[in-house]
């Protein structure tokens, strides 16, 4: 498809990035500054900048744990979402006929209940003495006192619920338009339902399975709720690191190191990822 | 067996929904419940006490309003701009279309303490410190909506030949006339789900908005407050209200336009 | 310098007389049901005709104070004439010079009726600027019925069948008040080596993942759901607790208990001092404050009010967790004011360990 | 002739029987909700033969071919291809491939890309080889390496044809393969077409809007009108001889006149046309009924001015006058009114021997009995002819 | 004829000039990266005139339609219409209307509001009437409320007919708008089509593959090859008098026999063909150079035996031998190789007067000098004929 030159598009993308700009950029800026701070500063004795580039040294070495473990987390919970959401959204689009608007709010309507009761019920489910830790128990895939809450598995199996419809919606929006004739045609040129997935509707569904990723793996990788209530001290993520730097040790020239250096990481993935996947132009 | 056969996907699927609807059916079932003790979250007995008082806690139902409110509205300006945006970003190119990819990208990354706290001095700053409240937590959120809105909506502009808009255009209409006839119609599913998003977003939002509330308080901010001292069993019941609404929405809209196709055809 | 004020530059005039009002918030749950026509609320607005705006958006201290100290740090207004924060974090913001001084006069009830193991703290000790609104104490609760009596913190982090079963609190100086007991230091006054002992200690437990987690409120949950057997504990919730589960019982360790209090403070730029001293004078008449803490069982931090207790709820009257005894309090400790760097240095060390 | 015979046969028994090896239909029917597309059809395809399907638009040609390729699956009825039932059989699991009438290309695959996609998912070997020949055949090799989206019309089309010409299947539906193609383009792919489809005994249906790409390239022709089979037979019977007024018309014109059947003979049924008696052959009269449709084809009846001796025994037709002339390119068409008011078309090449004639002149109609045939009364006269606004 | 001339003066002068009432390309060039698919082009098209434009598939029409419409921007030239110039004017604001080759139909409305589309974006009157009524025009009344998807083929293509043909836009520009429909569907439609432009009083152009089509319909037709036009005048001209080897093969089939000049007249040019001395007419003769091919339709070829005597006088060409015979309909075409070895097409219409000759017998063909013509040598004789594999 062809992209028009000229002005309109700047028009277009005007108001959003005007918004943008005032109200990330800016308050962005102030966040990169804030990190350059000297870090023996206080509400106290103020801030003064010093550039003190050491902020990141230094928070790197003593997170970069965390960090990678916000990054292994996020992968995983948005490949669950992938194969959870891709399923989803193919039956949506392709068969749910008349459903689809039904199912299609099916999906994100257990979102609009606060998140901090769907997780106590998440918890109430996965309890130490809760019916499925019983069975798992059972089935010795858990040992006699073993558990799920407070478990790597709780956290991203949160993580994977959460962001779940963010998932979805990209993929039904783009596997929705694919004209249902190509795969026909593949099944005609002996591309069993398998191959002709993944020759056809795969790649004819790439711009979703892109968009869905990202608004999957962004957010998930710089969360921390899900790990603060599903995990414990051994599952914090990033997120939750700078959350607590922030608030409770008021170390802000950290907490925005951390930030910053978290934010360029996650950014700097992404664009890898869209460039094996081959398909900057969906950028 | 053929049947199930050719129905596989719609059964996974399906039970994929039914995933999602562990936690409500926990909820649904709460806002019956009748608590021992409000500091406990467990099933101790039936009653109808939730449902007939809804509004009972304190300062729980302004909240909810609130919430609903500053949802609708960011929702509506995140959905409008952000459209723009995808628009502009799939189906124009102009210099540094890369950089605002980033710059719609960032916010996404962004850990919401710090993010909502610079924003808060950016508020302050700028003199608002007297007006913190719906709108600068409005402000907020299409802030964040924003993102997410473009990213979805572009899911489904990319590759969408411009054929039928040529079409459209060939027949007379406007550049506006063929974004609303024909466009719209055919990006609407990305335009539904980028919306929906956005809505949930705003609906669960709690530090950013926390942070710049002032003293107003939304729905996520009264249920993490509560929280600490118990969470009082109507708030599944408001759960389960906003889930069957929104149901119910839908299956209206459906029925009302299947009838008026019926009176067409 | 810094975000440091004066507070006696940074005021506004106090249209108290004019507008009739008041803004305060508070924790959650803090105050009997305000809809209550005869509750202490509506008697409070009914008398004085003063009406109150009133907001619990106090979920946490810190949290408060990010949410507040852009705007108290460059005097800009906050909209509020009254909060309840616990010590340190009002202590920290008196030393920050955000709070406004409390005009003695105007509050004799609380120079009166405050208990005395509430009075003189080192960073208010003639109540300039505080006025305790309840108290609580921090100790270990356990469920009976699924484990036997733990007396102490060193049991709690130690005992075998305890592993992977208990939460501690989130709160730096909880829990590390009672770590420092525990390797036999003061929390009043203690050395940075001493501190290192304490959260190597802390450490070890959690790298042990004898620790399950570090927790707000959630530890009730997850003690009456039985997910844990024991836990640190605050008084007023574990009350709330017995009340249908009797099993769970509240021990003062043998480290000693944390006595501590939220404190309605009048921060900078508050427009309606007076109707706040009016609101702070009506708490502590004891007839009043014995119905708040009927309800909200906590420490509560006025003289006589066990006696009006005797009329509302007499069941509550010899409760320890509420009137607690001289000798119950004499073993009790609080934590030292930190400097800022101390603060940010062991809410780090802290941070670290609990992973946040 | 034979197929329909078998059609016949299997009328009579249409339990699909194991021994026939080509591709047989029986009892066909797909319904869309109220709409029933294909309506109880029989049909037998022997193997190795060029099958072409002619019918008006919407009457179910591109269902009939779906359901052989699996991608529609019949309402009732059964499919059997060399003896075995695939009608539920899953699409890849058929030797058959398909031409689509909308050519279906994959838009994120290059044109080498499409070609070579039925190859790939049956692990051929040297692909590429093959591929550069099935797109010289269809002259593009030049665009090998462009997008569906940046070719011409007939140029995907091509792709489509290529795409599954190169599977050389055991049956290929062709669904209007060189619509879009220009005449000469057209005729050359037709050769190929049959070229490949004898050298490799491929077995090929044919769907056409193109009577002469039908009557040139065809061993069956069948006609279908509004879900079911009309005539079925050699392209040379189907024109020369057809059994329905619909057949008679949709195929060519034919001037059709009504008679009143004198008597029948051993060999001949003699008709009282417009008081003028004119006989046809026993075989190629096709109602017993009294009244009946004497039909010729307008290439057939000869002109002349009155009274000159046009070299055609009996039939002789008087009376008529030119009403309308038209000059198309190899021949001359004339549109005669006749006493009974009736009007013939008459095609007369244009050999620039006989002279043309002009509006308004008298002339005289005549042809050989041998070229009429008789139709059923009952049916509409105007069935499948062109509907021009009178 | 004007035409031609018409383009010839803007050679010379290519600046559109304002008093022209017709639509005017001038220059216009159209190219995709390195490939340019129209290229240089200038056309004429009277107001209110029926053009057809032919061309093999690829060669630019689409694109040059495209461009016209305003949905392609020309790399470079001009087009007016009425004199101004609409180059880069927006599509909507052009009074231009398209059947697109690939109908772009809309996928989420019905027939009737995809027909009726045009007319409300204009808020016209009684919209639904004027709907029904086109709908009936192309005998889709039953489907007005399918969505394009449950249409066949041959429906949808009338769907975008109608959409288009219900704006009665100045100018309608037709990409293949009958390709899929049957042959007699497609008469009646093009009667329709022809009704309405003449009606009306519209301008039409017309982009088909039937060429018949567009000899019986256009009052103008012009041959596009690889992105130029090639020639352009009324169809009877181009049929009988075409200018390059091109035309010659490309319109209809054409026997090009190669021969020298002998001598100039006033008013015939003789040639020696292979030892027989045959003559073209002046302005049939299309070449100045002394080398020449000798141009003659088939159907105008006479076959006879051996000293037969046909009746044309002069260009009798003995020594012929049958090589082939195929019957199509209307006529038999026969292959008849001559003694320089050459094979020749002869078209005879099965009159069933003169007898049918078979493969081997002897035969002498003759053709009337008027209707030969002598193109220029350096063209390549094969130029627009099918390549078939010889
Ligand atoms: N977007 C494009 N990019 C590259 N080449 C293109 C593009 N569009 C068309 N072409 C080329 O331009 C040439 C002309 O295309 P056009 O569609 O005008 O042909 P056409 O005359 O309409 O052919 P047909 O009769 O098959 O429709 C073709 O060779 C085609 O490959
Ligand atoms: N999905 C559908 N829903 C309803 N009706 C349908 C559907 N698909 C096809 N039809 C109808 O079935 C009939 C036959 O369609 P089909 O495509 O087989 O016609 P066709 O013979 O291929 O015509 P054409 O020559 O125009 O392609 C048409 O009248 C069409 O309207
Ligand atoms: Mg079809
Ligand atoms: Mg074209």
């Amino acid at each position: 498809m062809t992209r028009r030159k000229g002005s309109l598009g700047y028009l277009l993308l005007a108001p959003a990035a005007l918004w943008l700009v005032l109200f990330f950029v800016i308050p962005f800026y102030s966040l990169v500054a804030t990190s350059l701070f000297d870090p023996s500063g206080s509400d106290f004795r103020g801030y003064e900048m010093t550039y003190h580039w050491q902020n990141y040294v230094d928070v790197v070495e003593e997170y970069w744990e965390p960090m990678l473990r916000s990054l292994w987390y996020g992968a995983l919970a948005t490949f669950f979402c992938l194969i959870l959401g891709y399923v989803l959204a193919y039956a949506i689009a392709f068969k749910a006929g008349r459903w689809k608007n039904l199912m299609l709010v099916l999906v994100i309507a257990p979102f609009f209940t606060s998140f901090l009761v769907r997780t106590l019920s998440w918890k109430l489910i996965l309890a130490d003495d809760g019916w499925i830790v019983d069975f798992l128990q059972t089935l010795h895939i858990l040992g006699a006192d073993g558990r799920l809450l407070v478990t790597p598995v709780a956290v991203v199996l949160g993580l994977t619920y959460n962001f779940l419809p963010f998932m979805v919606l990209p993929l039904y929006a783009s596997i929705d338009k694919i004209d249902h004739r190509l795969i026909e045609a593949a099944g005609d040129l002996y591309a069993n339902p398998v191959v002709g997935f993944f020759k056809v509707t795969w790649p004819l569904s790439l711009p979703g399975v892109i968009s869905g990723t990202l608004l999957t793996f962004i957010p998930a990788a710089g969360d921390y709720i899900n790990a603060q209530l599903l995990g414990g001290p051994n599952q914090r993520m990033v997120g939750g690191v700078i959350q607590s730097l922030f608030t409770d040790a008021n170390d802000y020239p950290s907490a925005a190191a951390l930030s910053v250096i978290m934010m360029v990481g996650i950014i700097a993935m992404v664009l890898v990822y869209v460039r094996r996947a081959g398909t900057e132009e969906l950028l | 067996m053929r049947w199930f056969r050719n129905n596989l996907v719609l059964l996974l699927g399906i039970a994929v929904l039914i995933y999602t609807f562990i936690p409500i059916a926990i909820v649904i079932l709460m806002s019956f419940n009748d608590p021992d003790n409000r500091l406990v979250y467990s099933f101790d007995g039936f009653t109808l006490q939730n449902w007939l008082n809804p509004c009972e806690p304190d300062g729980m139902c302004g909240s909810l309003w609130t919430s609903i409110q500053i949802g609708f509205l960011s929702t509506l300006f995140a959905t409008i701009l952000g459209t723009l945006a995808a628009f502009a970003l799939v189906r124009h190119d102009f210099q540094g279309r890369s950089s605002s990819n980033l710059l719609i990208f960032m916010p996404m990354a962004a850990p919401e303490i710090v993010l909502g706290s610079s924003l808060l001095a950016l508020f302050v700053a700028a003199g608002f410190a007297g007006q913190l409240g719906f709108w600068t937590i409005l402000i907020a959120h299409i802030m964040f909506c924003l993102s997410f809105v473009v990213v979805t909506v572009r899911a489904r502009l990319a590759g969408l030949d411009d054929n039928l808009e040529q079409a459209a255009m060939d027949l007379y209409a406007t550049p506006r006339q063929t974004f609303w006839r024909v466009t719209f119609p055919l990006v609407f599913p990305g335009i539904l789900g980028a919306a929906l998003l956005s809505f949930s977003l705003s609906f669960d939002d709690f530090i950013i908005t926390n942070l710049n509330a002032g003293n107003t308080t939304t729905f996520p901010m009264y249920v993490w407050g509560v929280s600490q001292r118990g969470v009082p069993m109507q708030v599944n019941v408001i759960g389960t209200v906003m889930f069957m609404i929104s149901i119910l929405i839908v299956v209206g809209g459906e029925v009302t336009s299947r009838r008026r196709n019926a009176k067409l055809a | 310098q810094g975000a440091q004020q004066d507070p006696s530059l940074c005021t506004a005039p106090d249209v108290s007389a004019e507008e009739m009002e008041l803004i305060i918030s508070n924790w959650p749950g803090y105050i009997d049901p305000r809809k209550n026509p005869n509750g202490t609320f509506q008697t409070f607005q009914s008398q004085t005709g003063i009406s109150v705006a009133y907001t619990d958006d106090v979920n946490d201290n810190a949290e408060f104070y990010a949410k507040v100290r852009n705007q108290l740090g460059a005097c800009e207004p906050i909209n509020r004439d009254m909060m309840m924060l616990t010590d340190w974090m009002a202590a920290r913001m008196i030393g920050l010079g955000w709070i406004q001084p409390i005009d003695k006069a105007k509050v004799p009830n609380l120079h009166a009726n405050l208990i005395d193991p509430l009075r003189d703290k080192q960073w208010d000790p003639d109540l300039e600027f505080h006025a305790p609104w309840q108290s609580g104490l921090t100790g270990i609760a356990y469920n009976a019925a699924k484990t036997g009596e733990v007396k102490s913190f060193e049991e709690l982090l130690s005992r075998a069948d305890l592993k992977g079963r208990i939460t501690l609190l989130s709160e730096m100086r909880d829990t590390m008040g009672f770590m420092l007991r525990v390797v036999g230091a003061d929390p009043k006054s203690f050395t940075d080596a001493e501190w290192e002992n304490a959260i190597d200690r802390l450490r070890k437990a959690v790298d042990d993942e004898h620790v399950r987690q570090f927790t707000g409120n959630e530890y009730m949950q997850d003690l009456a759901a039985g997910n844990i057997l024991a836990c640190e504990a605050w008084s007023g919730d574990v009350i709330q607790l017995q009340l249908d589960d009797p099993n769970i019982k509240f021990v003062a360790p043998e480290e000693g208990l944390s006595l501590w209090s939220d404190n309605m403070i009048v921060p900078n730029l508050a427009a309606h001092r007076a109707n706040a001293e009016k609101w702070i004078d009506y708490y502590y008449e004891p007839a009043v404050a014995a119905k708040l803490a009927s309800w909200v069982n906590y420490i509560c931090p006025v003289k006589g009010a066990r006696e009006e207790m005797e009329k509302i709820d007499p069941s509550l009257v010899d409760n320890e967790l509420i009137f607690p005894s001289d000798e119950l309090l004499a073993n009790t400790f609080d934590f030292m004011p930190l400097t800022d760097q101390q603060q940010v240095k062991y809410e780090g060390d802290w941070s670290d360990v609990t992973g946040g | 002739m034979s197929q329909v015979a078998e059609t016949k046969g299997a009328d009579a028994a249409p339990a699909p029987d194991a021994t026939y090896d080509g591709l047989r239909l029986r009892g066909l029917t797909k319904s869309f909700a109220a709409f029933t597309a294909v309506d109880d059809l029989d049909l037998d395809v022997p193997r190795g033969s060029f099958f072409a399907l002619l019918g008006p638009s919407g009457c179910g040609k591109t269902t009939t071919l779906r359901m052989v390729a699996g991608l529609e699956t019949p309402t009732s009825g059964s499919i059997t291809l060399a003896g075995q039932d695939i009608t539920y059989a899953k699409p890849y699991k058929r030797p058959v491939n398909t031409v689509f009438q909308s050519y279906a290309l994959f838009p994120h695959l290059d044109i080498h890309e499409n070609v070579a996609f039925g190859l790939k998912r049956r692990k051929a070997k040297d692909v590429d080889a093959q591929v550069q020949e099935m797109l010289d055949l269809v002259e593009l090799e030049a665009q090998a390496r462009k997008r569906p989206a940046q070719l011409s019309g007939g140029q995907q089309q091509r792709v489509a044809l290529a795409r599954a010409l190169i599977n050389k299947p055991e049956v290929l539906l062709l669904d209007e393969p060189l619509g879009a193609l220009d005449l000469k383009l057209r005729r050359s792919m037709q050769i190929e077409l049959k070229r490949i489809q004898t050298e490799v005994g491929l077995t090929f249906i044919h769907v056409t809007h193109d009577q002469e790409e039908a009557m040139t390239m065809a061993d069956t022709v069948a006609v279908m009108n509004a879900g079911v089979i009309e005539q079925m037979g050699s392209p040379a019977e189907l024109y020369e001889n057809p059994r329905s007024t619909f057949v008679a018309n949709f195929l060519g014109q034919s001037n059709l006149i009504e008679g009143r059947v004198l008597s029948r003979a051993a060999d001949l049924v003699s008709v009282d046309m417009h008081g003028i008696n004119v006989s046809v052959p026993v075989d190629r009269s096709h109602t017993d009924g009294d009244m009946g449709w004497i039909g010729i084809r307008p290439e057939k009846v000869l002109i002349g001015e009155p009274g000159e001796a046009l070299d055609a025994p009996g039939n002789t037709i008087p009376g008529g006058v030119i009403s309308d002339v038209s000059f198309v390119g190899v021949s001359t068409q004339y549109l005669v009114r006749m006493p009974w008011g009736q009007e013939l078309q008459v095609f007369a090449q244009n050999t620039g021997r006989s002279r043309l004639f002009s509006q308004g002149e008298p002339v005289e109609l005549s042809w050989r009995p041998e070229y009429a045939f008789l139709l059923d009364h009952a049916q509409d006269a105007r069935a499948g002819a062109q509907k021009d606004d009178e």
